[in-house]
Order: C-alpha cells, then structure tokens, then sequence
C-alpha cells in the first residue's frame, strides 16, 4: 500500500506539471475558475484551443489506445494530469463528454470509416460531442425512451425529444439513443446513432436550473435524418451500446467534486464570532468540520480505491456507485450549514463576505442537481443493494412486454 | 385538553386559504422572483382587507382584535401559497414589537397604519452576537449607527425597527443618516436590504432591564408565527411532491409506488407533524402568554426551519431532474425554506436558546 | 386551544390525585420502579390487589361503557388517571393488555354468556389476559399465521407455536388467532378464540432478549382444545376481530415512552467535564438535549392530538403511527449519545454513576426492541406512506391464493 | 498509488479468517458472554501461535516482523469474528507503548513475553480529561495514585501500561497498592476491570514532552487498529442480516426484496465502505510513519465507529424480533460495537481531535 507516487508516476507528474508551467497559469485560490468574465463562445473558443494545444503534447485522451489517436497511458497517468491541471486557470469539462464517453463509443462501435472520421478530430478538439439519451418520459427509467427512429431506405428518420442534454447548444456531435421498434419490449427496441448537431430539424433550447445555469438543454428532434452509416452497433441493439457509454461514464464521475469544502468551512467561520465565542471554538462547528472532511476525504479515497482497481487491470465495479450518495448528501449538509451559521446573513447571494461564501452558495444550490444527474439516489441504492449485496431487483411488470402496449 | 384550533378559527383560515390560491399564483410569485415587483400588492391588500394580517393587532389599534391563534393559521396559509407579502415584516416583528413595548404614542402613531396597510414596517432583531463578522450597532443619547446587513422589505418599508444590543429603537428611514440598499438573497420572493445607520435620531421602545426581555419576546412570538409558515411551506410541497409521485411513471409503475419514495415521504410527513405540534404548542403558549413561551417558541422554530428545509429538499429529489429547473415551483420552496430558517436567526442559535432554556428549568 | 384542565377535569384529577395518596406512596424519583427486590409472583400478586383496589374505585376501566362494567368515563379521564398514577410507586404495565386489548376484544364479540363469565373478573384482578397473534413465519405479515385450529364437534383442537405473547408465563387466558381453513387465501381463513393458559398442551417458554428482560414468551401448543363457545367472531372471520383488537392497541400505545429524557441527559452532563470544560458548555451535548426534547416533548404533544380527537368524538388515525417512528429512533440516538460522551466509562454497567446512567443503558439495550414492537419502523412508514398520504399498496402475490398454496 | 493489500498480506488475513471461522465461533463467544472465561484460550493461543498477534513486532523482540498493513488485516477478521481475546490489549495498545518508548531494557523484559503470548499486557490511556467526574491520576517520583475506571482485560493482564496527565507507565498488577476488581460492561464478551493504585511504584516509559507525543501516537495506532476491527464486524453483521433478508419471507417475498430494506442495507454498505476507506488510509498513514497519521486515525476512528454502531443497530432491524433475542448473534454485534467505539474514547472526543487537527493544517 503506497499512497505516493511510483517512480514512474513521480516522473509523469513531473513531466505533466512542467508541461502545465510552460502553457498555462496557476489558479491562486481554490475558487477561482477559468473564464470568469468571458462570454460562451470565447470559452468554447478556448476550450478547443487547449484541447489541441494537450493533444499535440499526448494529453488529450491519456488512456486510450495508440489506434484510436490516444497515449495509451494508464489511468493512473490520467489521473496525475488531472490532478495537476486542476491547479491552472485551463478550460476544462467542454470536452469531458466527448473523451469520456462519446468517443470511446464511437471508437467501440461506429464502421471504420465513420471512427476514422470523426476520432482524430475530437481528440484536437476541432469536433466536440454530447450524449443524447434522457427524456422527459425516460429519466431514471432509460428504457422509456420515446423518441422514434424510423428506417426509410439508406437514412433513419428522427422525431422526439431528448432532455438534460450537456453542453449541446455548442456541440458538434452527439450519440442519440432512440426506439427503432415499439413492438419489442422496452430495451429490446432502441437503436443508438450518431447525430450531427447542425442537422436540420434539430431545436435546442436550454435548460434553466434553479441554480442559475443552464448546462443542459432540451433537444427537440424533428424529421431529422440520420444516414445508416452513422448507426452505432446493431440495429435494436442500442441497449447494449448504452451501457459500454455508461462504464464510460462511471469511470469519469466523481472527479469533480469539490476537495476542499472542509477548507471552505473553517475558512468562513475563521473571522467570525458565533454566539459570543470564536466560531472556531464551537464544537458544533468542529463536528461538520471533521464530518465535511470525512466525506469529502473519503469520496477521494473511494476514487483511489477505484484507481487501484483499474490500475490493476480490473474495472471497478458498482460498489463505485456510493461515490455519489456519499458527495451528494455531503455538499448538501455541509453547505447548508454553512448557510446556517451565519444566521440572516447566510441569505446574502454573491455578497461581500468573500468567493468562499458565495462557493457555498452556489454548492447550495446544485446540490439537489448533484443529488439528481448522473442517476438519483434511489436508483443508486437500488444498484448498491441489487449489484454488491446481492439483494432481488425490483418487481418489474414491463420488462416483457411490447413497449407500444406499456400504459404510459 | 383542547390541543386543537377551533371551528370558527378554522373557518378564517379557510377564506385565507381560498383568496391565496386565486392571488398568491406561482405566476404573481414569479413576478417577485423575476424583480417585477418588490411584493404582491394584491395579496397584501387582500390581507390586510380581510383584517387577517391585522388579527392579533386590537381592534383600538385598528386591527381585528381576535388574537394569535388566529394569526398562526393565517400565517400557515401564507407559507403554504409563498405569498411574497411584507407579512413577517410588519406583523409578527415590527407590529408585535410596538404593541408590546410602544408607548402609548408611539402605539397610537403606528398600529393603526400598520394594520391599515398605510405602513409597511420591519425589523431586524436577529442578536448581532450570533453571528458577528463586523461591530455590533450602538445606540445612545437618540442616536443609532451600525449596519444591519438583512432587513427585510427594507427597500418599502415606512418604519424600521432596529435591535442594538438588547434595546429596540424606531427609526424613520426618511431621516437623515439612513442609507438603505437592495441587496439579492437566496430568496427574491421576499426582497430585502441592508440598512446602514449612520448618527441617526432614533425612539427607544423601551430602554435599560425591560429592553432585553422584550427583545426575547418579540423574537419569541416571531419564531412561532414564522413556525407556521414552514408548516405550511413544508405540508404544501409535500403535497405536490406526492401528487407527482401519484401521476408519474417509470418502469412501468407511478413512483409513488417505489417503497423508497414512500418511506422518503412518511418520513418528510413524520417531521412535518413535529413540526406542527411544536407549532401548535408554539401558538397555545403565545396565545396564553404561558411561562413556557420560551421553550415552545425556540421548539417550533428548530423543528420547523428542520422540516420545512428538508421537505424541499426531498420535494426536489422526489420530482427527479424537472424538479431541479426554474420552471417547477419546487426551488421557490427551497428557497423560501431557507429564508424563513434564518431571517430570525438559523436553527442552531435556537436551538442553543432552547437548550439554555431546559438546563435552567432542569436546575 | 388549552392544554390545561378544563374545570371538570382539574375536578376529576384532584379526586384522582386525592385517591392515589390515600392508598400509594408518591414515587421519589423519575427512575424509581414498583416492584424492585420481589420476584415475579410477588409482583403479580401486588398487580392483583392494586387491580382490585382500583376497580373498587371506579379506575379500572374508566373508558369502558358501564354494561361492561367500566367507568363510562371518557378518554381524558383515563390519560389523567394514567398521567397522575405514573407519580405513584404502584404495579403498572401487568393489566395493560387485558384491560387495553383482550377484554375489550371479549365485550365485543363473545357470546353473553362468556362475557359475563371473563369481563368483571378481569376488572377486579382474577383473570389476566393475554394476545396470541404473533409467530415464527408470521411477524410483520400477522397473515402468515400457521398455528392450526380444526373443529372436532363443539371443539377446536389447536396446533401450533406463538412467540412474543407478553406475560404468558403469569396470564390466566389470551386470545388466539389460528389457521382455521387453509384453502382460503390468507387473510380469510383464521379465526379468533379465547384460550385457557393453563389448559393442557399449552407450554410457555420465556424469551431471553438482549436486553436480558424476558416479558415475552414463546408459547407451544401442542392439542389444545377449545370449546367453540370461546370462539370471538365468526368462524374464518378472525382477521376482522384481530382489527378491532388492534385498534385499541394503537390507542394504549405511546403511553409508556419515557417522558424526561432530556433531563436524564441534563443530569449526566451535569456533573462531568468534557475536554477539559463543563459538559453542559459544550454545543454538542447542548444540541442533543435540544433534540433529545424535540423528539420527546413531540411525541407527548402527538399523544396530545390523539387524545384531543378522541375528546371529539373522533377516532385518532393512522397519523398516529409516527409516535413510535419518533420515539424509537429518538431514544436509540439519545441514550446512544449519552454513553458515548463518557468514552470508555459509558461501557460500565449497572454502575455507580447513579441511576440515571443505569436507566440510560436499559433504554439503549431496549431501543432496538421499542422499534420493533408493534410493528417494525419500516411497517409504520407504510402505514403512513399508504393510509395518510394515500401512496399506492406494495405490491402483493400472495393476497388471493389459498393459503397452502403460498410458497413457504 | 497502490491504494490495496498486497497478494501475501491478503493470503494472511484468509489464513486468520479460516482459523477464527473454526475457532471464534458463536458457541466459543457465548463461554465468555456468560462469565466461563476470561478469554478463548484456543483463539488465543492461535492468534499468538501463528506469529499474527504479533505481526508488527520486529523480531528482535520475538515478533513476526511483518508490519502494521499485516496487524491491520487480522484485526479486521478479529473484528469479524468477534474474537473474545486481548488482542487489542495486548498488542494495539501495550505492545504498542513498549515499542514506541519503552528503554531498551523495558522492550527487552517485555516485548518478547507479549509476542509469545507469555504476559497478557494491557493499557488504560484515554484522556482522563475528555469526560471526568473525579480527580485525574497522578504520577511523581516513580509512585502512581489514580483510578482507572475500564481497563481492558485487567484482571487477566501481566502488566499495566497507565496514563496519568502526558505520561505512560508501567505497572506491574500484583505490585503492592494495586487493587483491580472485575466491571459488568455493555460487552460481556470483552472483560474489563478497574484498577485502583494507591501509592504504587511505576515506571515511566518515557518523561517529560516526549510523553504527550507519544500518548498520541500510541493512541492513533489503536486507532487505526480498533478501526480494522469495526470495519470486519461491521461488514460482517451486514451479510448476516443480508443472508437472513434474502431467506426471510413475508407478504409472499423475501424481505430482501423490499426496497425499505434493500436501501437500508445499501446505506449500511456505504458507511461501511466509507470506514474501509479511512480505515485503509490510517493503515498506510500508519505503516510509512506518515505525518498524516493524526487526521487518518482519528477519520478512521470516527468513521468505523459511526458504522460498526449503524451496522449494528440496523442488523438488528432488518431481523425483525427474532434479531433482539439473546440467542441470536446480532446483539454480540451490537455490544462489540458499542465497546470498541468507545475503549480508547468515544467518536466525540476524536471528531475533535480531526477537526482541530484540520483547523491546524488549513492556518
């Protein structure tokens, strides 16, 4: 057991870190994020300058294969650079969907045309790529999807609509899971393709959040053509091309989320008085320290304990899927309650009382986000419960039957 | 043993209940939320001609002289509709704060405008010893200075009432000295300002011993009347969250049938009931001035701003990703759940209020 | 809205009140308990004269109509007796399933005869009663219930084993449900009857929980036989009879919860240092004696609303299932915590830390058992999540199949 | 990174584990519940004989000389299987004094009589301070008075490793002043005993600043180590209660299929998981001398003894009535879980302990 670096992860980490020094500035706070002050477009302009500028120097997709244009370097190698790159004001998340997941699909099942078509130019960033698969019908439940692909000679025709689609309004490409026949049952009938973004008849319109942002975005699909060159595996077939994506997605999850709440925490009672005595000073206050610390240290030793899965050859499996239950709670706990020790003026948005107050803020409000996307809670449990312990799945009642015949 | 309302206060409640939903509509809520407006003046007015803002207030003073019961149900009501009114502001703080240690004057000079309308008044009454980043306010010889980083409706109101150390002073916003300024908090159905007074004339509501006591009271009726509000808060989003769970379906059944979401409910109800009955033995000790107002006011309050915050929170999880966007009512209750749990300071002062409260009593 | 007396039932407490003095000694502490250094006879034979004494008094049964022999009193009544006799160093608990449950139960739905025969002398003392409901296969789904009851003529001949009968070691009889046809579907085929505890074939074994207490027993049945004029209610109609007698539990229930946790916790604090500085100044131990009256406090104003329906004219409803979600958890949390602030000397039992410690442990051996008892936390919250929220029923296999046909 | 046991560390633990399967068994827990020993001399003896009781001491002084990555794996199956034996007495705490102060001549007399399983040692080191309702023990000129209220295995243990203020020494038990009588604790299966010295000679381990550093780091080595033993009961009372869940029927399913109790065991697994993970990292902290040890023992400590205690009370729940009878192992759970979270302090004292450890580290 040896949390340091190998020698050869120490000599990585230094080659990363001296190429990080030599293309881009150091962040000088923990709060501190990349285009602050820049509009959409100028980011995106950005994050495809970088991407290319990483690629050119083997970092744009660390893990995968020689083949397909990656390093093939480890994960561990991965993640070194990601740990470094944190600490740079660098653009980042614009590309994580198309390397973390679209691609590698993309690499996995599209004709070797099509994979030569479009890899090369997602790793340079010149193309970039979102996941089509929720809708307003099939969130929790992936298999009830509505959205209709109907073959018309060599072109599919495309008629629906997608949901919580990230990123798409500056997208390039998208993977688009739709139903390719209503009279197999739910999973049996979906087919996945590959979508141009640009494509007539495809509307998008964001999604606001309660927080604010909007990320995501509603995808209307309408008569939109999509030639059989561009499908993903086989035809119904779409089921098991969504799950490869999804390991995918595993793999990725849990690296942002935030490292340093505890910090927040102690830094924000640092100044202030609380009922009369240093903040510091209350145990209260110490007790969500240490527990902001236990879940947050142990959301990033639950990640290491991932690591070292696939660092040795093995996939980390659905006992992963607490990462997320635990982070979830975690933010919504911790930053609640620093809301709370300020009594009235924990209300105060992007106030004067500094960038920690107005982080915990905004943690505040994506927290129930955070609870939701990437799958609920409750559907965690359920792969907890049915995946590690063992336990029977749910009684299902729609499984076998044609989808066209389900109530909706 | 009557540890219920009664019949006619019910009745009130009802009418309240029935003028909210035709004004107190998510689209006039939005107005607020979007700066539209700085508070619905149809609802308010529509409180306050009912004389249901004004139940607690004497009917010399203008006000409909039934009591605090009455204006606990009333007070549900308008945290189950998030009516974006001054309610809190100019009834349980400002207006309690006059009837209780006004003089006669000062009574006569405001009540009645208040209960009228004519006046929107607040208060920030919240001890600075809380939760202190800067220097507590300082009054002496008729002056005030010091900020007060939370008012509430300070931007409209007509009078404030301001807290320096445990005496309460009025203050004109008009006078000289004053600067007030909108600021954005994590509520904008309910708009507030910070007020900064600098050397400005200021009447005592009372001074020296009694100060502190009416401090405590005040505040002690304010914690029971806003109980009621996340009472209504809280029951209300649950409400729809099962009517969602009802209507919506995956894997083939409603959601509401998963035992996950069921056992998530009962135990969002179970801390709702909690709430409630702290509540109602909040609004029984006010109602009677009992010796126990104390404890079940700072009771009602930790077990409210618990409910109500934790309610919208599930309402959110419960609803799934629709229930995380603007355009679902879900946020405006997290939102006003938290805005209600911290206006008169957060559960964790109250609740070390309430421990203090039971150590002594147990000595 | 008043928690005081009105005048008729300060009236009714202070005769109360008088009563008591005259013939009990006023308990001296919270913690003091009847019956400490007798044996269990003893103490059943005190509960015999007390029960006899109180129904002299017209306190035996104060809510039941007079043609049963009670009081005709109302609800009040009854919670001021129980609130005022609870000061008092007398037995309680040892009547509380006979007066609460099975006489009532009795009164209902025996013939004349019988309850003539039962009732007045279960209100003076002569007769205790127990409930047969639970067994091995059949705890939370009470349907399950495989003990066999057979007609042979003008009897039943009973087979089978009942665990968790409370007091069956000193009960002079019980009601029992038993399996009467096993070609009904489950809830449709058992039938309610009066059993003799001292009948032959009847063998009881004390349970040994982990508490060390052993109020429950297991009782074997091995050829009972039961004269069908003890049967209650119609033959195969015992589910409805079984429904009435939980009705009047759910009634009983909560009543005995300990009603001063708080200071419990106050007292251990108080004369202790915690980190070097008074237990009390410390925010966590003052949280949880904040929490620990919320719970409790709360439990007794739910009991309050109960009561205050009752004194409507209403019956108290299924919301009243979150009492014991909140006391079990409750105590569970609050004696837990009190055992932890003294660290290692927490662990000591029966110890000299006076008796508060000592009732602080019981309470925290006993938690587990309280969220079990009368149904487990997880059957209470479907309670509520079904009848209160009106949320959809689990779904059942096994409700319309003939019982024998139900996989074990 | 290499965030794991290596191939032979793990070979070790199933050796351990298959030992303790035969010989840990219910029936051999149950002698010592019930007052027959003191201790499994079988599980004992093997322990010792195998060279894994002493895993971390090096073989100079008769150890295995493995390390702590080796002592950790076996106190977590010691942990599984409720072992009835001084391991922690022994090994975590005493051994662990002696061979991080002890003089050479001290290690020399001691350490291989430890490793040989010859003397039983124990330790009472928790701060008298954290809780204390009488006067803390002292020690001057070589003579120590104090009382100490629950020391592990006192009556059966060879030599004492006491507390008083920063300083640790050692006593010997039949040394004239030394009066020890046998304690009923919550864990019957786990004997205590309170050792009263009055006027009694004792040997500094180590003086004067050292002594503070040293209590600490001895303390965050039991740490670490009781955390191995929380995390194995913890996971192992989660699948006897899985097992009974998935055999258990009723309503026609088995139990396990209820989502209530899927979800309850889900949440189980995942505090369980998240102590296996400080508990790990404590482990490495522990085994390089890192500076991190304060903050990853007392995490370890924290979160093992928040999940033993969960997974406890919930193995109980998920059994339904049959789990709160004597005859059911659940309660030994229970009971053990109860014990270890609170031998060297209980999860309150060390949350405090991270957190100012925290508060330090972000200055």
């Amino acid at each position: 057991m040896d949390f340091r670096d190998t020698p050869e992860e120490a000599a990585y980490r230094a080659e990363v870190r001296t190429w990080l020094h030599a293309n881009a500035q150091p962040r000088t706070s923990d709060e501190q994020r990349f285009g602050e002050g820049l509009d959409d477009a100028e980011r995106i302009s950005a994050a495809r300058v970088w991407q290319r500028r990483k690629a050119e120097a083997g970092y744009a997709a660390i893990t995968w294969p020689r083949e397909w244009g990656g390093s093939g370097g480890t994960a561990m190698q991965q993640v070194i650079y990601g740990q470094e790159e944190e600490r740079f004001l660098v653009p980042r998340m614009v590309f994580e969907n198309s390397i973390g997941q679209c691609l590698p699909t993309v690499a996995m099942w599209a004709a070797p045309a099509v994979r030569e078509r479009h890899v090369p130019r997602g790793i340079v960033g010149d193309e970039i790529w979102c996941q089509l698969f929720s809708e307003p019908a099939a969130g929790s439940d992936t298999g009830g999807i509505r959205t209709r692909a109907e073959r018309h000679g060599d072109e599919w025709l495309i008629n629906g609509q997608k949901v919580w689609t990230s990123g798409a309004h500056f997208c390039d490409y998208g993977i688009l899971l739709a139903r390719s026949d209503w009279d197999k049952p739910k999973q049996k009938g979906l087919t996945m393709f590959i979508i141009d973004m640009k494509a007539p008849g495809v509307e998008i319109r964001p999604i606001h959040q309660m927080s604010g942002d909007t990320e995501f975005n509603e995808v209307f699909l309408t008569d939109v053509r999509i030639p059989d060159a561009n499908r993903l595996g086989e035809v119904n077939g779409g089921w098991k091309v969504m799950l490869s994506t999804l390991m995918h997605e595993r793999l990725a999850i849990g690296g942002h989320l935030p490292t340093h709440l505890h910090r927040n925490l102690i830094q924000v009672a640092r100044t202030a008085r609380w009922n009369g005595r240093p903040a510091l000073d209350d145990e209260r206050v110490k007790e969500r320290i240490a527990n902001a610390f236990l879940s947050q240290h142990g959301v990033e030793l639950i990640i290491a304990r991932g690591l070292t899965a696939l660092s040795q050859g093995k996939e980390p499996g659905p006992e992963m899927s607490i990462l997320k239950l635990v982070a979830g709670r975690g933010i919504l706990d911790i930053a609640g309650f620093a809301l709370e020790m300020a009594g009235p003026e924990g209300l105060v948005a992007h106030q004067d009382l500094g960038r920690e107050w107005s982080f915990l803020q905004q943690l505040w409000l994506s927290a129930p986000g955070i609870r939701l996307a990437g799958g609920t809670d409750e559907i965690l449990r359920n792969v907890v419960a049915e995946r590690v312990l063992g336990l029977p799945g749910e009684i299902r009642t729609d499984r076998e039957l044609p989808f066209r015949e389900l109530e909706r | 043993m009557n540890f219920d309302f009664s019949d006619d206060q019910r009745l009130l409640a009802q009418e309240v209940r029935r003028m909210l939903a035709e004004t107190s509509t998510s689209t006039e809520i939005r107005r607020v939320l979007a700066g539209h407006a700085t508070h619905s003046a149809d609802v308010w007015n529509n409180l306050v001609g009912m004389g249901a803002a004004a139940a607690a207030i004497p009917e010399q003073f203008g006000g409909a002289g039934l009591g605090y019961l009455e204006l606990c149900l009333i007070a549900e009501e308008a945290g189950r509709h998030l009516a974006p009114v001054p309610l809190a502001s100019s009834f349980y703080l400002a207006a309690e704060a006059l009837m209780r240690s006004g003089n006669e004057e000062q009574q006569q000079r405001w009540l009645p405008r208040i209960a009228g309308g004519d006046v929107i008044a607040t208060a920030a009454l919240a001890d600075a010893e809380a939760w202190s980043t800067g220097p507590a306010p300082v009054f002496a010889d008729g002056r005030l200075s010091g900020r007060f980083a939370v008012v509430p409706d300070a931007m409209i109101a007509g009078l404030l009432v301001l807290r320096a150390g445990d005496t309460l002073v009025l203050v004109d916003p008009a006078a000289p000295g004053v600067a007030r300024h909108a600021i954005a908090t994590l509520d904008p159905t309910r708009p507030c300002g910070e007020v900064v007074c600098t050397d400005v004339a200021a009447q005592a509501l009372c001074g020296g011993e009694r100060g502190a006591a009416l401090c405590e009271r005040v505040l002690n009726a304010a914690a029971v009347l806003l109980a009621f509000e996340q009472v209504g808060g809280a029951t209300r989003i649950l409400e729809i969250a099962r009517d969602y769970a009802l209507q919506r379906k995956a894997f083939g059944r409603q959601i509401g049938s998963f035992q996950a979401l069921k056992h998530k409910m009962a135990d969002v109800y179970t801390a709702n009931e909690l709430a409630r009955v702290h509540a109602y033995y909040g609004a029984w000790a006010l109602s009677c001035d009992a010796p126990e107002l104390p404890v079940a006011a700072a009771a009602a309050r930790v077990a409210a701003s618990v409910a109500f915050n934790r309610a919208a929170e599930e309402g959110i999880e419960i609803h799934g990703g629709i229930g995380y966007t603007w355009e679902m009512d879900c946020h405006l209750y997290m939102r006003r759940a938290r805005y209600l749990a911290q206006l008169i300071g957060s559960e964790h002062a109250w609740r070390t209020r309430l421990a203090d409260a039971l150590i002594r009593e147990a000595a």
